[in-house]
């Protein structure tokens, strides 16, 4: 299984039927492929819908129904759609249960930094600064290093996306917590030691006596 | 509502307009609004929109005509161009959260003064902005926006100018269409009143001073 | 003609095509059954509809159609319904072209009182403290006095409904606006002198030097 | 979203909660909701709804059970017994404008802390409200308002939850179904997944957590 499959897979385990879920662009994305059977939950696209399917089949797309990368998708039945202000308003309001975002950096206080490099990218939050700030759980995933360096960092050194601490991190070699607001190691990936992911982590992880395998 | 061409309707827009366009990544944007604009060469636009959309769509073609002076946007990261014109110092680039973003228009065409909102609290998105404690939780103090122009996409218009969007073309439009000072709209399709039924109206007709009729 | 149904007639002539108009309850509701031929206006329920229309035919009624007041009405073709939200969006953002209200006071100032008075009656303000606050043009009809006491005051003992001054004022007697801020006597009713009108008129009124008989 | 009978949802309400009420002068109220409160007499409730309505209709039958201790609103001008029970003492009444009081309800829903409105400036509305000046106009902060469950009344609910309202019964329900901890849902029809189409939904269906089942 590669990196981004067991991520989005790990994922899928903390979704809850009829949860309201928001997923960002990339391997967040991944997570709609791996419900557990029987699980239904309600997926968010923030530029208005409730109920997002699968690409359409060949031919099948509608030009005025996309995800909000602009990127043709389909609607399950009992599907919804509104305007940019109810959209935020149910992000901001709470009312979204989980949101799972891509990282550049997660700190030990759990401050997620995703949506700019000074001098070098500036795509712009879009959503993220309302999802992080408003969702009832908020979910990164990503790899846990980029170019060697670790991206779960002591402190963030890039713009944080909210001052709101995110509830887990889940990368290619651990899963990450903060209970009782400690940075803590909760799980590893199959094949990866608790040392291994200390190694190549720069935050100071609280490591339990006990660390599982991560479930998939 | 009155009914005008494609080209007197943007022949009503200076340079130097301040324009809200209705569109999400350029789902929802009226093209051929987008494409005169291009056509008379409208220049100097202050751009309020929700993104940058991507070269050759949507907003995106003001852009790539460097049209744009000021774009007040959530997100450019899929227009290289506009990051290309930011570096040379050609446009000017107001980031804001997205969902502040549709709420300080919201606030313009309601007539509020503003919303206080948790999103950007500890960010750099705070700037000098006024703060407000209110039950022991902090918010920002985000100001109406408002524009001249506001540039509508729909799916369906009445003879009346009742609109009723589609899917995720409805996006900022709604909102957009109530914080213009003149609001012109284009239709997929224009019909006759009474086929958009009263409850599934979403923009009311009084809101519309110009629809843009069939070519 | 009554003096209801000559204010009613009269704050008519002040409707425009097009124009979205928000009449309240009492002498303005008449207001509607008095339209110029050819006229077409949107009137606002702020309930949440606009196109109302008359009282339904009998057995027509629908529980669920009413206006402010909780009376059966119609809908024209054209209508539009939608959320108090919207509703008072409408209002608040300037896009009632014009409202009409009955009142307790108007003072020299342009002040209107008409929600409460302290001690004796507390209805509420309902929606007058955002249509006086938010419509373009804010038009009063009322009776010029009440129990013999003028209603044109100099100051307003009772609570405001706004601090924005109102635009016109139409009574049984008079029609009185606010050029260049300073209150002043427009048109008298037919057969009212302008000595009439100052007699049993509490403000300091500006006569000019014509002042021409109610259109109506 | 769960099904429930009306005994049930009244039920889980205790004494002294905090409700939100949808309906205008009784129209668009979930008149076997407040049926039932008043069956199991429920009592020293806070109610925010937009109006007293009328004695013996929507949330009037509260009032002439004496069940509401609390009632903020923005009229009450005909329902003589709310005035009679503040002469008494025996209700405190808390009016607010009728476009403050849904937009504060709406910010409560959409996680703001509050809109800016220039109404109420200059008047008794006032009260010790902040005010804050913005270009030159001023403007009182007013604070979201939420509640611990909102009673709604639909005409129209699917088997999910998904919300249509009909003509002027929408009004309050569609802000009050995002602003209260727990949402209980009457129908005038519940249908099938699709009779709602995805356009003509008004309240989604995740924001509903209990629909009130046919007899």
């Amino acid at each position: 299984m590669d990196a981004q499959t067991l991520i989005a897979r790990r994922v899928a385990l903390e979704l809850r039927s009829g949860n309201l879920v928001n997923l960002g662009i990339g391997i967040p994305t991944l997570v709609a492929n791996y419900l557990p059977p029987g699980l239904n939950v309600f997926f968010q696209s923030e530029n208005g819908l409730i109920g997002t399917g699968p690409i359409p089949e060949q031919g099948m797309a509608h030009p005025l129904l996309t995800d909000a990368g602009g990127r043709p998708i389909s609607a399950l039945p009992g599907a919804s759609t509104f305007d940019s202000a109810m959209s935020f308003g149910l992000i901001r309001g709470g009312h979204v249960d989980v949101t799972v975002l891509g990282g550049l950096q997660v700190d030990a206080e759990g401050h997620l930094a995703n949506w700019m490099i000074p001098g070098k990218m500036v795509p712009g939050m879009g959503g993220a600064m309302d999802l992080v700030t408003g969702a009832k759980r908020v979910i990164v995933a990503m790899q846990h290093a980029a170019k060697g360096k670790s991206k779960i960092v002591q402190k963030c050194n890039l713009p944080l996306t909210s001052s709101r601490s995110v509830d887990l991190v889940v990368t290619d070699l651990a899963v990450i917590g903060f209970p009782d607001g400690r940075i803590t190691l909760l799980e590893t990936a199959p094949g990866i030691s608790v040392a291994e992911v200390v190694a190549v982590t720069e935050a100071d992880l609280l490591i339990p006596d006990t660390v599982p395998q991560m479930r998939f | 509502m009155r009914n005008v061409s494609t080209e007197e309707a943007v022949a009503m827009i200076p340079n130097g307009a301040k324009l809200m366009v209705g569109g999400f990544m350029g789902v929802g944007t009226p093209e051929r609004l987008i494409d005169e604009l291009v056509r008379q060469h409208k220049s100097e636009l202050l751009l309020v929109c929700n993104d940058a959309a991507v070269p050759g769509k949507g907003v995106g073609k003001l852009i790539d005509a460097a049209l744009v002076s000021t774009l007040t946007t959530s997100h450019i990261g899929l227009n290289p161009k506009v990051q290309a014109q930011m570096m040379a110092n050609k446009i000017a680039v107001d980031l804001v959260p997205q969902g502040t973003l549709v709420e300080r228009i919201r606030a313009g065409g309601c007539g509020l003064g503003g919303v206080l909102t948790p999103t950007g609290v500890g960010t750099i998105v705070e700037g000098d902005k006024r703060q407000i404690a209110i039950g022991g939780k902090t918010f920002l103090v985000e100001t109406a926006l408002r524009s001249d122009f506001a540039l509508i996409h729909t799916f369906l218009a009445d003879y009346l100018g009742n609109l009723a969007y589609a899917l995720t073309a409805r996006n900022f439009n709604p909102v957009m269409a109530m914080a213009a000072d003149t609001v012109i709209v284009t239709a997929e399709h224009i019909v006759p009143v009474g086929v958009i039924a009263p409850d599934h109206v979403m923009t009311p007709a009084p809101l519309v001073d110009y629809l843009v009729a069939n070519g």
